[in-house]
């Protein structure tokens, strides 16, 4: 069950993973993308972390701050991505904070924003099977590291990467693996799930 | 890597900085942005507002675009990462006059969603706001099942006609009818020596041997479509002319305007090589450019390569619209 | 070397005959050289002429330069080589029209000597000549004993002053007073990150480590002064600022123009981070450009660096000529 | 003693050693210039033997058809002192063709042309001490050789190679080694000297 307490401890380890990886992700942006991933991702999530030091009054906040922080300090695809994700989240959370239903909302912001569904080789092949997971009950490490892997093999259809056509199979897609990192510090945060 | 920087991660704010610093004359920083609105404000009143942007590192697009008879503002992002949606609002309130804005958005996947989140707050505004997506690249096929395909040099003549008749009075609407008559006419293809280098990465996009040339690349050092070995200028502007002509169907008594791109690090000399033989190609086709510029108009940071741009401008009048006088720093 | 171009024998006439059949409303090539006149004839009646060049290789300079208000005719030798006095001299009996033609020659032994020898051959055909050797650069020691200062980016400024004064009628003896009024307000010093490859040659004119930059380099790829590591940009400035100051004695109430000058392949992005750091230095000095361009004007090839030019106009009227509207290629 | 035959053989084997040694010209011409010195001495050289390819019809037409082929297409530093150095031979040539006085007069005019002297680590640095040995009945391949060699240590007060200042020593001088050919194949050829 979310608080405002373990969300921000959610967030913020989050953030510590983003940063941990920052290069890694900017590698994974490079042979299909413009290797700026990391970099974005890092900038915003500094961002969300200097929004939540000041303890928000409630769910719904905590969601838009760290909404309008992804939003204005991301940048590219991934910054609206995440950004409208957590709008969703925000907007959904005035009437119920069931995780799987938060994230569910999420999900279909990503998929409307971006126009973009599962087998395009996006972050959205790790949302689908993990939301779908939180909504049964049967989120698992294991579900997580294998939606990420899943976009190994795939031809981007969305995204920068598309441009390679089939020079974008044999590499994790970056968004995917940012989003790995979401989904495991959620995991990992006592008393979400 | 070895460039003439500060510290990686504040490229783009020094960058800017040194920018409007150094023509005050055509440009204003917007305070909190790296929005830069044409200073000239004078030039700007009661007209539609022309606003444009994307990743910082192609410079002088699109700042240097800015002024009377081309864009009111332009909006800088990370390198190589669109600018985020509030900056973009704060350039559309900044040139509103009253006539609604129009944007000119580069079809890249984050382009398209921060210019359309910036379109949303301003609606919430009451400014009206139209805008066209570029897709002039050729070298991706374009498919429901794709991102489309990606905004690159043409861009820069899309600028320049809907300046021209933004200058001119034309309204929001008309803006939006002349741009979409405009972009199925304008296509572009490039090939690549070597690929740009970010400064946050520190190493190029993609490496190619001393004799391999990539075909088919766009502006964000992502690796293009084919690796080559290279080939001399002739060769090149006739593979890549060959594409072109594939895609517009190039005729004797149709009216083309031209725009060979340098992509940062290529000289003019190599330009101006590539320039007579593909005067020459053409020419073998009957054909004369009624309008060409060369040049660096739309880089990828410090790319060797070159990409080629055509627009049929037949039984329209865009050939008025591209002499139209300007005054900006990189297009006269 | 990977370059687009074709057998590296013909750059210089391939490069030619593209730059001159892709702008023929500001060039027109004369038969059997590789001199440009200007094309627009009117502009150069009853005016004194301005003629200039040099090797090839420093694009956009010459020929980017000519149109009204700047030069009349530009010579382009091969790459890094002096053009011969025949074609000099062609050139200055195309554009004179009885007024005297004037000569911008850039110090170098083969340039004095091949515009010297194309004087006294139009001097033969009764043509008043006189001219100006410009020799801005800072990085070598001037004195008897050697052959005097180079002539670099400056010398942009140079055509830019006196193609003014001889628009606006300015007679042959007045633009050389003119000219030896402001050659020693003006100064240049450059540093490069990697030399420039001449295409006949093959491979750059001198190695570099990842770390190393040269400092005090001309524009033909000959090595510098001296060899240092990279430096921040912000760093780069100071010395090159410091060895201006040496030079001009730069004072907070003394008016300057500035020229940042990119060598080829140098982004704008690092041109404009650069800015930021000078305008920063100046600022720290109570100074303010009076006048300020960016950009490629007078480059090595593929040279990667940046020259910073500054000149002191300090109760003259330069700013003017400076402002003074021009119609060329490279100069808006 | 010259004549408008052994005059065209010595000019002619001189563009064959010019053709033959021009990346080794442009090599000298790299540390302590712009890389050009071969291929300018190669395209006036090549015109200097189409010119000759008619037999000019006395020994001053021959010079000036030689001076002319050399300032319209060398270019550079070295092609105004070449072509000026044949000019005045050709001019000297009306009144008088011994070799010495020819070469005296051509070496005076490369000297006013280009306002070098001994010592200044050019191509005066060979015709001097050539001239100089031609004048006294005394030209040997190890003059010219020596005299090649000994711009080696100099440090450079003309022409490009002065912007290195100190760094110039060390290097031989290109234009030096071009001259070296002129004078090599001056002695070679029959009936000269
Ligand atoms: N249309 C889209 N829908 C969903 N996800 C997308 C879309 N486009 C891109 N992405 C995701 O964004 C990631 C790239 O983000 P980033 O590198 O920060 O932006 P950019 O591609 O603009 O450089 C991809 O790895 C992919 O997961
Ligand atoms: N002022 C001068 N007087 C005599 N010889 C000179 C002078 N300047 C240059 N040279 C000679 O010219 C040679 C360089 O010729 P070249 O490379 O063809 O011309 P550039 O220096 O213009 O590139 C030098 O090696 C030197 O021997
Ligand atoms: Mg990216
Ligand atoms: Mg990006
Ligand atoms: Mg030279
Ligand atoms: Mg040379």
């Amino acid at each position: 069950m979310l608080t405002v307490e373990n969300t921000t401890a959610w967030l913020n380890q989050f953030a510590a993973q983003i940063e941990q990886h920052q290069s890694y992700l900017s590698e994974l942006d490079t042979p299909i993308g413009d290797g700026d991933h990391g970099g974005n991702m890092a900038r915003g999530l500094a961002a969300v972390k200097t929004a939540l030091a000041t303890q928000p009054a409630d769910l719904t906040k905590l969601f838009q701050a760290t909404a309008m922080a992804l939003i204005s300090k991301v940048g590219g695809a991934s910054g609206p991505l995440y950004g409208t994700a957590f709008l969703e989240m925000a907007k959904q959370s005035k009437t119920d904070t069931d995780l799987g239903t938060l994230l569910a909302a999420a999900l279909a912001g990503i998929e409307k924003r971006g126009g973009a569904t599962t087998g395009d080789k996006t972050l959205i092949d790790v949302w689908a099977p993990v939301v779908a997971a939180v909504q049964a009950g049967k989120l698992t490490q294991t579900v997580i590291d294998d939606a990420v892997a899943s976009t190994k093999p795939m031809v981007a259809k969305k995204g920068r990467a598309s441009y390679l056509g089939e020079r974008s199979a044999g590499h994790l897609d970056p968004g995917a693996v940012s989003s790995g990192y979401l989904f495991t510090t959620l995991l990992a945060t006592e008393g979400i799930l | 890597m070895k460039k003439i920087i500060n510290d990686p991660k504040n490229v783009v704010e020094e960058m800017v900085d040194g920018l409007v610093r150094s023509y005050p004359q055509y440009l204003t920083k917007l305070p909190d942005t790296e929005a830069m609105v044409r200073s000239d404000q004078a030039s700007m009143k009661g007209k539609v507002g022309l606003v444009s942007g994307g990743g910082s590192g192609h410079e002088p697009a699109h700042a240097g675009f800015v002024g009377q008879g081309m864009l009111s503002a332009a909006v800088a992002g990370q390198v190589f990462t669109s600018p985020t949606p509030d900056q973009i609002y704060a350039a559309i309130k900044a040139v509103d006059q009253g006539k609604g804005v129009f944007l000119i958005i580069k079809n890249y996947s984050g382009d398209v969603m921060n210019f359309d989140m910036a379109k949303d707050m301003a609606e919430l505004d009451d400014i009206q706001v139209k805008s066209i997506v570029v897709d002039d690249d050729i070298a991706v096929k374009d498919s429901l099942y794709t991102q489309g395909r990606r905004g690159v040099a043409g861009t820069v003549l899309m600028h320049k006609i809907l300046g021209a008749a933004a200058d001119q009075g034309a309204s929001l609407d008309e803006l939006e009818t002349l741009a979409n008559q405009v972009m199925p006419q304008l296509k572009t293809i490039a090939v690549a020596l070597s690929a740009a280098t970010v400064p946050e990465v520190g190493k190029p996009g993609f490496e190619l041997a001393d004799d391999e040339i990539e075909f088919g690349v766009g502006i964000h050092s992502e690796p293009g479509y084919r690796r080559e070995k290279i080939k001399p200028s002739k060769a090149l502007v006739q593979e890549l002319l060959g594409k072109l002509d594939d895609e517009l169907k190039l005729q004797a008594d149709h009216q083309y305007a031209v725009l060979v791109n340098g992509m940062g690090a290529t000289p003019l000399m190599d330009q101006y090589v590539f320039c007579h033989d593909l005067l020459d190609e053409l020419a073998a086709r009957d054909i004369e450019p009624a309008f060409m510029k060369v040049g660096n108009y739309m880089t990828s940071i410090d790319m060797a390569g070159i990409s080629l741009t055509l627009l049929d401008m037949t039984t329209t009048n865009w050939l008025d619209y591209l002499q139209y006088p300007v005054k900006t720093i990189a297009w006269s």
